[in-house]
């Protein structure tokens, strides 16, 4: 699979799009591309973008799963705006997935598929190659179904399993097309079928048709080569959020020397952490599948209380049924990391699809005035470092933390610089062993001067035998007070404990090349790609604009309002109606403006560099 | 006094139990009785105070964790079983009690309690059933009877009640038992034979709350009634009252008149099949008290420990730096 | 055609009860066939279309109310017995259907469920039991064999699991009953005793994901092994499969491998005492099908109301005015 | 009991606090003086405050039970900020309120229960009246307990029952010594204790001795009669906040023809709400006690979704579990009532004391963009017109709708001009009774061009079958839909919907007798009292200030801002840390200041006066 007759052809960058049933495996196809194009050295991002519903009928709209990958020689910050090429396994993959083609962009369309009765449908009425609708496209027209079935014919398989193969025909014929590398691929179809060899060489064969008929035939007249990218040495791979989170979470355990607890229930797209975490049984790590969410951060308070870190991972109709409890974690001041991947909402929403209109009930959700940190990674692999930023915050403070991801970081992926173990933070878990009152008493709320942490004294240690509660207590002894000058005091208390860990983050930083911009754009979790790229192809424009990107939603940095009060005009771009917005205007009184989109999606960086291009006019 | 605790020695007695705060329970109070005899019975453990923790939700019941000197917990409504199995599972060397009342145990937190005991998580669960919601002044529990005239039912309240036992007998629990709160000796009793296992133990306590609901279990508690109001099971012994025998029926078991009826049932606490204890849970007036079920089991956190262990053994100890490279990398020179 | 239901007049048919939205389970999911049967069985209700309402929680099974052209709401995790409790007691003019999985009904949902069955609210519960959580692509549920290996537990789930039919009679149901997805004459024979009474049905169905746990039940299902495998219960008649015969004993019942035994227990679906339909759940393969259990109780939604007409006899109407000005007024000139 | 031989003074104003142990019935003694001070026809206002264990040993400081009350020959917008007589019952009692107390007050203190024993338990090593603690304070001494055991004694009660009456006595003393009227309250006695007539003949014993011990006795030199208020002409009662609620949501229930449906789930300071409800079968309403807060307001939406107003009642810990579903009501968009008695947080908190931090939970504590308007009564009696408002909006826009009250508006009480029925306001459910697409087709997401509500149809109404559920809906059809465009239009059409009630609610007014304020004080919720009393002694001073007060919390009246942009500062005193200022702050940019306090009490009108009145220094 090395030979090359045709023309080859440098591109920089390039967006692919697959997209078929949800039967036809096009996740599949995407991640191995992926996996592919990683080793290869480009930069890339993704997103996998499918329907609630497990295996909806074949052939429908609601059924078609796609999955978008964006790689190019130089950095890469969104899975792409538009597709250079869709890979279309059926009518239902053309129609749904048509509205995101620029005008000259390639189809490959699985033109087997383009009966009759599938046509209708999906609502063509005629064939849409016929009537003009594809006119504005290049359109390449490929049997796959055929094509794969012929090549497959060999091993014997069924035509029903026979057809199966196709995602890997496809996957052969964009490999072809992009120079990707193949041995990895057929390496990984042996491993994954070597208890099938029937359906493993029916692959292997399906995938090398796909190459060959890209060589061979003249739909293709050029394939496409895209340099690797400029990246910092050292080793990498390719990583999902969720995997990175996990991975986090692990490594946060192994510096702190405190095991890992998961109580979790499972819910989309949070399930895989759970079950990455399964698999980590050999880092003593303990996942406890629970009857509910309410259980599930139960239990992970519970772990908690004898000295594990407690983490429960969920979406956002899950924190809404883990409220309660948080609210006891806060008064109990135990440390406690709630992972939320958000997905659209409210209520169960879009449980496949992205989105950030968590934040305000992660800040403010809560019976009583409840102050919990919450810190937000920015992209899939930058889940990791969040994730042991989180947990730092919760064992440091004794407090629950939550850590906001979403549906876009869980399953979009990206290369990573693999990290040196050694070189990451070390939590120090600094639990009590003495008793810290006169007369060799234990006061459980008598608080570290600096960080206002109380100690924390684990079940086990004699003579710290103590009892803690949901019921306000008082300063100090931890007992029962219904005292209503020590209730206000223990109320400011837990929230000067958690203003503070300002002091123990780094300030918010400013990516404004000139120094000149006059306005800034404020982004918090995976909205920072977007962000990135349009402002770079602004100031590839030659505009003048300035990125700042919150890490730390509560508390903020302590220098976010001069920062913000640098600029004439804030722009916040969000995944929902203006939640950061909210926050910031009321914190610093700053006249930020939103820029917002609710739709199950990661912004497009052109549409949102048109919208900072229309301030900065406004600006002038 | 092999061991020692913090600086007091073992044997402990139970001062060292008695946490330093004020009981705030109504005087007459059916738990100062029973957190006497817990108090008594924990140092027939030999377990080191700071081995021991009392996991609690909400409700008068739940205020008892701080009367007890050791570690403890008070939570939130009805939570207590989910806390504890995280606690339990991750601390297989601590002995957690879980104390709970009817409406936090059996309303709220019904379904923790049940899949707690479904997965035989290593607790010990004490419900004091008082029939009534204490601590929010007196509405009915979802084990009050039926028609009973609470603030919350003037005209009665129109739910059939759980029986506690079928319901947890129903949730494939492995240890269940039932005492009364004035009955030192037998809930000791009890107590003791929980403590013998691995895993769940499922113990109810009858309580008097004599605000709300006075003397619900009086019959079973008056000399001049109680032997004749109960059923003291004891394993491999016939199943009477003072005043009835125990026989099978068609459907189950059935109550006979007669004290010394020959077809008298021999309690076996240890049947594999819940069956009989549960069709012993259906009785009532005589109402049977002491150990319905116990069969063997091993626990959730010895399980979870295996898997744990075998894991280590058959893959290694996890390494950090391996598990972030994972299996596909490339190197940028 | 006595009756008319927004100009469709009765009997209805199937047709009827088939909306007009796409089916999105995955082709050869059990689901579907109880969907079929379902909507087949509807129209010997005789009720008027309007007049039936399906609530569901989330899951694949709860998609269910979306392709019946009756009333519905796809609600949320576990809550469809509550959000129905509350539909049914205030509008006993309604057949409320519920439908929920093994994790919507008992694992997130468990304590709704059993609180409605102990209430007797006037529900019909179908609880599609696959033994996996299908929707969110594989996990256990409470109901996997031990040991199940699952995304989730990659070396094996450590819970013993619920059997649902103990569950709820040990939350005193008073009718249960199980079945299989595609023995549609059971099913419907089942559904038919279900709407014969008042007040809750438990129907325990159990269902294929071919996708996540394909096969779970295929031996009862196998036209060379189902006589084996299956008990089909008979109020009236003995107890046995093709080549057993259940039997009491010490603690329970029991198997005997004779089909033809003479002490095969005769089937009493309408004993008072739960036990004896307790003792029928223990039994597995061959696994008892058809109903367990169905005695009268009168349902929650017409205490309810009784409670009301009752309150408007002794004190008349309520007269709002006379409710504001209460006993204590006073006048200011 | 009406002979006069002591000189009479008049006051215009008093305060006076009951305190004793938890069992001593200092509730009962509290209920009746203001039962008696309403006929008499003060104005006044109440403030019970007791321990959240139900009788905590008796003689503790934790066990104490207290009943505050002020009543005057004006308005009275507040229980009093320091009582002028307190009744003491015990040690526990005087050690507890005495920091409550101005220098010169009053203490009626029962001398038979300051036994050495008993004033150890509480800390007094000595007896106080000895060391110079009760210097400051005008201290009678009565042997409250023997005096009753005498007057008893003919009742041939024993002691311990004999001792229980002596709360009546304290009553009959208080009644003498402000001219209370006793007719009534020995009638109470009579109903009250009608089974029992040796109790009942004791009770009035005890009392009667109270009333001639004061007549006969030199302990009091002076007697004191407040004159009636002047009120607006009209029936009055006195009323409990969580009793007018209860009757505001049957009032609704009666002028909407909507059967009333309560599920709930018993929680302090909330479950009269319940036992109020469930003794009204009469009106038809349905009360279901749940087996949790999560059923009892499934249980509501499924009767919601039947036809009748569904009403779930709780307090913050209640809500936090209630989240979710209040989700699905947002996206099933039916109408719902949540009550929420706000009691001191975080977590169990302080069960039995009042708060106001749950504000930004039911603002914006959801998963997803999932608004829910927010109503608040400000007094007690005031929560009978709240509720109507609350269904009111909930069935007119089919959305769920908060209605914020406190455990200080619950349990407190006032006289209450007692409404017509015919004048209260009808609300009209308009049901959908006919298809409203073509060809006879139901469109459930079809909206109506004004209000944005969709249509209501009851199962039962024949033709209108449909589905609604969770999931995110099309546009008008309401079938299931993941596409982009739509998820947009939805989570804006469910904002505007919300936003679009400011419409219909009345404009913010403002209170500013001069017109020439430049400092305005915007309160919300049970606040309002103490801001009018402080504004009102400002104003008696001489100085100027502006009043608001908020009922609607989202939206905000249209006119909001403009209000506030009107004034150089504005003051936002609240029992939270600052939760409508951050609101007023985000949405309007004014740089509202908050006065903050979280003390489980309601303001003290002296403090708070301080406050403004240093605020409007600052502004000169
Ligand atoms: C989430 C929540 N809901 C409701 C309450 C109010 N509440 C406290 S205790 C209780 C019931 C107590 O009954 P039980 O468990 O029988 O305990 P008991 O007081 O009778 O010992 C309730 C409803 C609460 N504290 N938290
Ligand atoms: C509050 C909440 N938690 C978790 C989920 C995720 N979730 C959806 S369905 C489901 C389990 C489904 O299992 P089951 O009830 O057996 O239904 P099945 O799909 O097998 O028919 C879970 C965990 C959710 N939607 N909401
Ligand atoms: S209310 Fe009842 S259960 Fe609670 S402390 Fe008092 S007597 Fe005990
Ligand atoms: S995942 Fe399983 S239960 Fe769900 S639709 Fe597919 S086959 Fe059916
Ligand atoms: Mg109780
Ligand atoms: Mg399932």
């Amino acid at each position: 699979m090395t030979t090359r007759d045709k023309p080859v052809e440098k591109v920089s960058r390039v967006v692919i799009r697959f997209a078929g049933d949800s039967g036809d495996g096009m996740q599949v196809a995407g991640d191995r591309f992926v996996a592919e194009t990683a080793t290869l050295g480009n930069d890339l991002s993704t997103l996998p973008d499918f329907p609630a519903e497990i295996r909806a009928p074949a052939g429908t709209l609601p059924g078609v799963s796609a999955f978008q990958v964006q790689f190019a020689d130089t950095q890469v910050m969104t899975p792409g705006d538009r597709p250079d090429v869709l890979v279309a396994m059926n009518p239902a993959a053309l129609k749904s997935q048509l509205p995101l083609l620029a005008r000259g962009g390639n189809i490959v369309l699985n033109i087997d598929e383009l009966t009759r009765r599938n046509l209708a449908r999906v609502g063509y009425d005629v064939d849409p190659r016929t009537d003009g609708t594809l006119d504005p496209y290049v359109v390449h027209e490929v049997p796959i179904t055929t094509l794969t079935v012929g090549a497959v014919a060999k091993t014997g398989l069924g035509r029903k399993d026979a057809e199966r193969c196709k995602n890997f025909f496809a996957l052969g014929l964009m490999s072809w097309l992009y120079h990707r590398p193949t041995a990895g691929t057929l390496a990984y179809i042996d491993t994954k079928f070597a208890d099938q060899p029937q359906v493993c060489a029916a692959n292997r064969a399906a995938f090398e048709a796909g190459w060959s008929f890209g060589e061979t035939t003249e739909i293709f007249a050029v394939s496409y080569q895209v340099a690797p990218a400029t990246m910092a040495p050292g080793t990498y791979r390719n990583i999902s959020g969720n995997v990175a989170l996990a991975y986090g979470l692990v490594a946060a355990s192994e510096r702190s020397g405190l095991p890992l607890f998961l109580g979790s229930y499972p819910i989309t797209p949070a399930s895989d952490i759970l079950h990455t975490l399964s698999a980590l049984k050999r880092f003593g790590v303990r996942t406890f599948q629970a009857e509910d969410e309410i259980a599930g951060i139960g239990a992970a308070l519970g772990a908690a209380f004898g000295g594990a870190i407690g983490v429960t991972t969920t979406s956002g109709p899950g924190v809404a049924l883990k409220t309660e409890t948080i609210g006891l974690a806060v008064s109990l001041e135990l440390p406690l990391v709630i992972v939320d991947v958000q997905r659209g909402g409210p209520s169960t929403g879009l449980p496949t699809k992205t989105e950030q209109a968590d934040l305000l009930q992660a800040v403010l959700g809560r019976n009583g005035e409840s102050p919990v940190p919450v810190v937000a990674p920015r992209s899939p692999a930058d889940c990791f470092h969040a994730a042991i930023e989180a947990v730092r915050i919760a064992v440091t403070y004794r407090t629950p933390v939550f850590l906001l991801s979403d549906g876009y970081l869980a399953n979009g992926s990206e290369p990573w610089l693999i990290p040196d173990p050694a070189g990451l933070p070390i939590i120090n878990p600094d639990f009590a062993t003495e008793p810290n009152g006169d007369n060799g008493a234990f006061l459980p709320y008598a608080r570290h001067p600096d960080t206002l942490a109380r100690p924390w004294a684990l079940p086990g240690t004699p003579g710290l035998e103590h009892r803690i509660g949901g019921l306000e207590k008082a300063d100090v002894t931890g007992d029962i007070s219904y005292d209503p000058a020590n209730h206000d005091r223990m109320v400011r208390l837990r929230a000067a404990k958690v203003e503070g860990i300002a002091r123990s983050i780094p300030p918010l930083a400013v990516e404004d090349p000139s120094g000149a911009a006059t306005v800034l754009v404020l982004g918090w979790g995976s909205t920072y790609g977007p962000i990135a790229a349009a402002c770079a192809q602004l100031r590839a424009a030659g505009c003048q604009v300035a990125q700042a990107h919150l890490r730390h939603l509560a508390p903020f940095p302590a220098n976010t309002g001069e920062v913000l009060r640098g600029y004439d005009k804030v722009l916040i771009p969000e995944m929902n109606l203006g939640q950061l917005a909210l926050l910031v205007r009321a914190k610093f009184l700053v006249d930020a403006v939103g820029y917002n989109q609710v739709r199950g999606l990661p912004f497009s960086a052109t549409e949102l560099a048109e919208a900072i291009s229309a301030l900065l006019e406004e600006d002038q | 006094m092999t061991a020692t605790t913090g600086g007091t020695p073992l044997p402990l007695t139970k001062k060292d139990f008695t946490s330093d705060q004020e009981v705030r329970w109504c005087p007459g109070c059916g738990d100062y009785a029973i957190l006497s005899t817990v108090q008594s019975y924990l140092p027939s453990l030999g377990i080191p105070r700071e081995n021991v923790v009392f996991v609690s939700g909400i409700g008068c019941s739940s205020r008892f964790p701080y009367y007890v000197d050791t570690y403890g917990m008070h939570s939130i409504h009805g939570r207590a079983p989910a806390i504890a199995t995280g606690l339990a599972v991750s601390r297989p060397d601590l002995k957690v009690f879980v104390v709970t009342g009817d409406g936090d145990g059996l309303s709220i937190g019904g379904n923790h309690l049940l899949h707690a005991l479904r997965r035989n998580v290593n607790i010990t669960i004490l419900l004091f059933n008082n029939q009534i919601y204490g601590l929010t002044k007196g509405q009915y529990s979802p084990t009050s009877e039926f028609g009973k005239i609470t603030k919350s039912t003037p005209m009665g309240s129109l739910d059939v009640p759980f029986n506690p036992i079928s319901l947890v007998l129903g949730a494939e629990a492995s240890f269940v038992a039932r005492s009364i709160d004035t009955d030192r000796a037998h809930l000791t009793s009890v107590l003791t034979a929980a403590a013998a296992r691995e895993g769940s133990a499922f113990i109810e306590i009858y309580q008097n709350c004599n605000i709300f609901n006075d003397n619900a279990f009086q019959a079973m508690k008056d000399p001049a009634s109680r032997d004749a109001q109960t059923i003291r099971m004891v394993h491999g012994e016939p199943l009477r009252s003072a005043t009835t025998s125990v026989i099978r029926g068609p459907g189950g078991l059935m109550l006979v008149d007669d004290p010394a009826h020959p077809d008298a049932v021999i309690h076996d606490a240890h049947s594999v099949d819940p069956s009989f204890a549960f069709a012993l849970s259906r009785l009532k007036a005589p109402t049977p008290i002491g150990v319905f079920r116990d069969v063997p089991r091993t626990s959730y956190d010895r399980l979870m420990g295996d898997q744990l262990a075998a894991a280590r053994e058959r893959q290694g100890r996890g390494d950090l730096a391996s598990l972030l490279a994972g299996n596909d990398t490339w190197t940028v020179a």
